[in-house]
């Protein structure tokens, strides 16, 4: 029983881990149905913004609570940054050219994200500070779940609860549903669409980093390729959950998580990405709208 | 005798709403059928189910060729229907726009053709032969529908009437027995629109049937033997062109819509 | 044609990319030792480049607008591009054609074994770019597991050789076959999907065959991979190695010019002009008769074969393979080639291919920038110019008068 | 007609057909072919290699040669890829290199090495350890200064086995050449010993965001001890959760480990892993003669397996001084039957290629430092 709960929180470790990046890849593709394939890059510029943040607040001797807010505040800004840059640069211009245009163009943004990352700082492996301390209070439970795994549960539940009420009931999330439902209408009943999808990979950018932040802390390393893999697992769960969907996401996720850790502690991790991305391609031919997405008709 | 296409109680729903309610309609052989009605009538849903791009809730789609058996076409993919003899045009024209006029037409041809794989490959006698009769049909569609000197052009730069009478072209490429012409007139000139009169009239006296959706009265008038109404899905009236005109239930659904004349 | 207005925007996107890639290009950590870096030039160099990017951006569109009004007002005439005006031209691409062909048959005795052996890899991308460009140029179905097809290519040669002992011109055609088999077991679930979650499948299949090698040895022999594979005998020769390789070459130029035989007939072919047909609206494809599924599989197929032959190539001309050949970075610099090349353009994607490998291995200083370049060509490309460097053309024909 | 007259009339012959600029020097110089990786991700492995080839040859062109010839280094990069390491090979056979040092990694050298064997040329590499090269048979001209990696899975699991005690091993690996590699040996080794027994065998995926449902497994399985197979970062994530989930199964890695990285990772937690590495030879003057001469060059510390390419750069050029030729045959000679020294001490090479007297010893970390286990 033990062993079926210490694997039952490393499966909400991993899916929370997933859940913060998979909701930048539906809210993006819920407002102008691109897979944003660089998405994954961002949140590995996310962790190393926020290592070399750190590491500079550290070493000018700030307090742990001030370079943990510092950090993330950095990260998250630029991220934001970066995410604003690409969709301006690769995304805006195509928005009326073919389906595949905007996909290759996000590829290609992939690739040169992660090789500017490898040719700017390095292509080793960096650890990263544990910035999560270990809370006395989790000593007692440090055989099933460690401070770190705990700060990442909460924070990914609280983020989606934040951003769920920010698309329920502010003016911007407003904005975002009307833009997603019909990108003309909400033209024309004055939304600024252009506005409304940079606000949407702002935010989708920021979780990310938050998430880039987290994760580095919670593994203690990171390298340019972190974002592919975690990206391509992040998608699987979005498309899981449904892609567009913001709990889809989340419920995604979660079930990732949860099937991998089981996988790996029941049966074997030999096949475990194996396993993913059969997943991901059984989900696509027999349930393409997900666990709680819509089914859409194509109009002629 | 049959008619040549039959549909009994056709009902198309969307997630609970339903676009098309027990529709019946019949074209016989070397008519000129028109579908009217407002818009959001499901006309164009009509034609999607009929050509197989939908695939309808209820009801029957019975095709009889002259001297032939009769055939369901419910449920068959799309590229079976337009093999049987049913070809159409878009309302909001969908041609190939990076091919040129001539290979647009020579695609219609397909489904009358047989070439495989292997054959394209290594080029042998039939395959020659077959791709020759292609451009000679495809040719001679074109020329028909006055568009012979611009086969080279890539369908996107024609001006937008030829565009129109291009899509006719490649849809009567297929060999149809039914043309399905979604608002051919639509956009166009009145100029354009008495030579699409009677480039339709041309192509009836052939021996095809055709299936025409249409907003511009004067021509539906013009040409068609029998009228079918519909608004909301549903048929509010038929018969010919003098029947509807004093049709009250037709005058009701229009009161209000712009009926244009021009 | 430049205003003080430009000049001004263009420090402001100088001033933002500074300031965005301060973090990543200024400072660098090393998080054990505590020390900071500060590589201030990098600044610069951000600046200084964003700054010039921008303005030759700006005056390329200045340009192009001045010429599109002057064609609008009727006092220029619209050129057709470079590339155009060559290939429909015999007067020059005939003999551009002709010293290309001269050039090519005598490299080997040209250039050292080195350099044809470069070559080689070069002409295995020009034949893997023309089988994409089947499935994504032409047909329009964004596959970006391409490489696992040329994974089975390889490991059929490598497994079939090995266990069987079969030798190279007998695996060549079944590595082809079995590569299209595959391609339409898996073509025939997923075709229906749309264009981007066909891409994602895709990708994904890739990544499974990479891995199942991966793991499982008794198949495969796992990550170690299989050594010693024979290169492509010719009637029981034994030659040495500068001969195999000059062999090795000829054979490939064979297989070049096979292949361009075949992707032309089919592009000018029925089969052809459906795939076309299909890539522009799928709706009036199918709608004029097409079957959308076996046109898609057919094509799927086709460029699965020519990935499976040119993998058996790959496997006798390294003598050994591993997984490690079969990532998902080489899908990409396929579909790097095909983008670059012009979708469907069979000219282009040759050209593209021969930059694309030649140019990194000559300019070895900047091999590193290899990946960031072909990120930054998949980017620019589909902005500027989504025709690709050398638009596809299409045949034309003649009404002839009886 | 030896191999240096047979090189030196095919580049005079490629210099007349294409005038291309090969040295005219080219028939006075011994050329050394370096590769390996010199770019990309795994460049820190070979990077170290190209160094220690320069010191040496710095030294003995310093020196005045060997037997009146300079040496020449040709450096060529195969990114640790195989398809890209048959060119280098390719490039580096026509220019005529009489011998190799590299290359780096395993894959890369197998599909390298048919080339330098079918233009017979000696190829010894500082770092490829899969037991195949030299074992198989199928290389003659194949050296290496590093022990394989069998070598090592058998200095690991006698280690858990008769110094530790284990009962239970459980054996991970990452999956890739190296690790898994070093995983079966250990598998196979613990197997025919019949006093321990292999409770968990399985391969973690490099790149993962958590490892903690693999860290339960071990746990769960009772073993007592951990054989790890892979490179430090996934060994510095599985140590960190297994120590943070307050495990104390004994962490046993290998030489992709034994690196001071690991430590600074794994800070606290890296206390008490074992690790097998090259013997320690810091104390061999040969090791401080070189190890100074990188600090004064470079400034730093010499990276991975430095003394192994500073001790096959080193019987390479003995070996061809006392050939007195290039010919293979008689380097070969040379290399199976007289001692050089090296970084390790005195060494020569057995008949398989394999140097003797380079083996591994464990270490642990103690106090933040790798020490030897005596």
């Amino acid at each position: 029983m033990d062993y079926f709960v210490e694997l039952f929180f490393s499966g909400l470790t991993r899916g929370s881990i997933y859940a913060l990046i998979a909701l930048g890849y539906t809210m993006v593709y819920g407002i102008i149905g691109l897979i944003n394939f660089a998405h994954g890059e961002i949140y590995m510029i996310g962790a190393f913004t926020a290592l070399i943040v750190s590491t500079v607040l550290s070493i000018m001797g700030f307090p742990l609570p001030a370079i943990i807010i510092l950090t993330a505040l950095a990260a998250a800004i630029w991220a934001s940054a970066y995410g604003y840059t690409v969709e301006k640069l690769a995304y805006r211009p195509l928005r009326n050219a073919p389906r595949l245009s905007p996909l290759i163009s996000a590829i290609g943004m992939s690739m040169f994200l992660q090789n500017y990352v490898l040719l700017a700082q390095t292509p080793d492996f960096l650890p990263f500070p544990a910035l999560i301390p270990d809370f006395a209070f989790m000593e007692r439970f440090a055989g099933v779940i460690g401070s770190s795994d705990l700060v990442i549960l909460i924070t990914t539940t609280v983020i989606m609860i934040l951003l769920t009420l920010l698309i329920k009931f502010t003016r911007t999330g407003k904005a975002m549903r009307a833009t997603a439902q019909d990108r003309t209408m909400a033209m024309l009943v004055g939304i600024n669409v252009d506005h409304v999808i940079s606000v949407t990979f702002i935010l989708g950018s920021a979780l990310a980093a938050i998430g880039g932040m987290l994760i580095a802390s919670h593994i203690g390393q990171i390298n340019f390729y972190i974002g592919f893999i975690a990206g391509i697992k992040a998608f699987t769960a979005a498309v899981l959950g449904g892609i567009g969907s913001i709990p889809g996401a989340v419920l995604g996720s979660f079930i990732l998580g949860l099937t991998e850790s089981f996988a790996t502690g029941y049966v074997s991790s030999d096949y475990e990405d194996v396993f993913a991305f059969s997943l991901l391609v059984l989900i696509l031919i027999f349930r393409p709208s997900g666990l709680l997405g819509k089914a859409t008709i194509e109009k002629v | 005798m049959k008619p040549l296409l039959e549909v009994k109680g056709l009902s198309m729903d969307f997630g609970g709403i339903r676009a098309l309610d027990h529709l019946d309609l019949r074209v016989n052989q070397g008519e000129i059928v028109a579908l009217i009605g407002p818009n959001g009538a499901g006309k164009t849903t009509f034609f999607n189910c009929l050509t197989g791009l939908y695939r309808p809730t209820a009801g029957e789609l019975l095709l009889t060729p002259p001297g032939g058996r009769t055939k369901r076409l419910g449920g068959l993919k799309p590229n079976l229907v337009t093999r049987q003899g049913l070809a159409r045009t878009f309302q909001n024209i969908r041609l190939f726009p990076n091919m040129t006029v001539l290979e647009n037409v020579m695609i219609g041809r397909h489904c009358r053709t047989r070439a495989k794989v292997l054959g394209a490959i290594f080029r042998d006698r039939r395959t020659r032969k077959e791709e020759k009769e292609i451009v000679a049909a495809s040719l001679s569609i074109l020329k028909e529908l006055g568009l012979s000197d611009v086969i080279n052009e890539f369908a996107k730069n024609l001006p937008y009437g030829a565009q129109r009478r291009l899509e006719i072209a490649r849809a009567l490429a297929t060999d149809p027995l039914i043309l399905l012409l979604d608002e051919p007139a639509a956009g166009m000139n009145p100029q354009e629109t008495r030579e699409l009169d009677e480039l339709i009239c041309r192509i009836r006296d052939k021996g095809l049937s055709i299936l025409l959706i249409e907003h511009d009265m004067k021509l539906v008038m013009s040409l068609s033997d029998h009228i079918f109404v519909m608004d909301y899905g549903r048929k509010i009236a038929e018969g010919t062109p003098d029947e509807i005109r004093t049709d009250p239930a037709v005058i009701k659904a229009y009161l209000g819509e712009d009926m244009d004349d021009a | 044609m430049l205003t003080l207005k430009d000049l001004g925007k263009a420090c402001l996107i100088a001033l933002w990319f500074v300031v965005l890639t301060f973090p990543l290009m200024v400072i660098k950590v090393n998080p054990i030792d505590r020390i900071i870096t500060w590589r201030w030039h990098n600044m610069l160099w951000v600046g200084l480049g964003s700054f010039l990017c921008y303005l030759a951006g700006r005056i390329w569109l200045a340009r192009r607008d001045v010429r599109l009004r002057r064609i609008r007002q009727g006092l220029a005439e619209e050129k057709p591009p470079l590339s155009r005006r060559i290939l429909q031209n015999p007067a020059i691409w005939r003999p551009l054609l002709a010293a290309g062909v001269l050039f090519f048959l005598a490299f080997p005795a040209l250039f050292s074994t080195y350099q044809t052996n470069i070559m080689i890899t070069a002409l295995m991308y020009v034949v893997l770019g023309l089988g994409l460009n089947i499935v994504v140029g032409v047909a329009g179905l964004l596959d970006l597991g391409y490489v696992a097809f040329y994974a089975v290519g390889a490991y059929a040669y490598a497994l079939l050789n090995l266990h069987f002992g079969l030798g190279f011109w007998t695996v060549l055609p079944i590595g082809g076959l079995l590569a299209a088999t595959f391609g339409i077991l898996l073509g025939f679930p997923v075709l229906r999907l749309r264009g981007d979650y066909l891409a994602i499948v895709t990708l994904g299949f890739g990544e499974i065959i990479r891995l199942i090698l991966e793991n499982w040895n008794e198949f495969s022999h796992g990550p170690s991979g299989i050594s010693n594979i024979p290169r492509p005998g010719l009637f029981g020769i034994q030659m040495s190695l500068d001969q195999s390789i000059t062999y090795l070459y000829y054979l490939m130029i064979g297989m070049v010019t096979f292949t361009i035989f075949v992707v032309n007939r089919l592009q000018n072919s029925r089969i052809g002009r459906a795939w076309f047909a299909l890539r522009e609206d799928e709706i009036a494809c199918q709608a004029m008769g097409i079957d959308k599924t076996r046109t898609k599989l057919t094509a799927f197929a086709l460029g699965a074969t020519w990935a499976g032959m040119v993998g058996v190539i790959f496997a006798a001309k390294t003598t050994f393979v591993n997984p490690a050949s079969f990532t998902f970075l080489e899908s990409a610099i396929i579909l790097c080639i095909v983008v670059l090349g012009g979708m469907g353009s069979i000219v282009g994607v040759i050209i593209a291919a021969l930059v694309l490998i030649l140019l990194p291995e000559y300019l070895r200083a900047f091999s590193e920038y290899r990946m960031l370049v072909f990120g930054a060509v998949l980017v620019v490309m589909m902005v500027f110019r989504p025709q690709g460097i050398v638009a596809n053309i299409r045949k034309t024909y003649q009404v002839e008068e009886k | 007609m030896n191999l240096s007259a047979k090189i030196t009339g095919f580049c005079a012959a490629a210099v007349l057909a294409l005038g291309l600029s090969i040295p005219a020097m080219a028939a006075d110089t011994i050329k050394i072919g370096v590769a390996g990786a010199h770019s990309g991700d795994l460049a820190s492995y070979g990077l170290p290699t190209v160094k220690a080839a320069e010191l040496v040859a710095a030294d003995i062109n310093g020196a005045g040669g060997i037997n009146g010839k300079k040496v020449e280094l040709l450096v060529e990069d195969d990114v640790c890829k195989p398809e890209v390491a048959t060119n280098t090979a390719t490039k580096l056979v026509s220019e005529g290199v009489n011998v190799v040092i590299g290359h780096i990694c395993s894959g890369a050298t197998k599909a390298a090495l048919p080339i330098y064997r079918d233009a017979n040329v000696i190829v010894m590499s500082p770092s490829a350890t899969n037991p195949a090269l030299t074992q198989s048979g199928e290389y003659p001209n194949f050296y290496r200064t590093i022990a394989s990696d069998d070598a090592q899975a058998r200095t690991e699991v006698d280690f858990a086995i008769n110094k530790l005690g284990a009962g239970k091993i459980a054996v991970i690996h990452d999956k890739g050449d190296y690790g898994k590699g070093l995983a079966e040996f250990a598998k196979k080794f613990i197997d025919e010993s019949g006093k321990a027994k292999v409770v968990l065998f399985e391969g973690i995926t490099p790149g993962a965001v958590d490892y903690s449902a693999i860290v339960q497994k071990i746990k769960r399985s009772g073993a007592d001890a951990v054989i790890f197979g892979g490179y430090h970062p996934e060994a510095s994530k599985i140590v960190t959760q297994m120590r943070k989930k307050r495990m104390k199964t004994v962490f046993i890695s290998d030489d992709g480990v034994k690196d001071d990285t690991f430590i600074k990772v794994a800070g606290k937690y890296a206390e008490g892993v074992y690790a097998t590495g090259p013997a320690d030879v810091t104390a061999n003057p040969v090791t401080r003669e070189y190890r100074e001469k990188y600090k004064k060059a470079y400034g730093d510390e010499p990276g991975a397996f430095f003394d192994n390419a500073v001790a096959a750069a080193l019987a390479l050029t003995n070996a061809i001084a006392k050939a007195g030729s290039t010919d293979p045959a008689a380097i070969a000679k040379v290399l199976h039957t007289e001692d050089v020294a090296t970084p390790f001490g005195m060494i020569h090479f057995d008949e398989r290629g394999d140097a003797t007297g380079v083996g591994f010893t464990m270490y642990v970390v103690k106090d933040g430092k790798y020490e030897q286990v005596q």
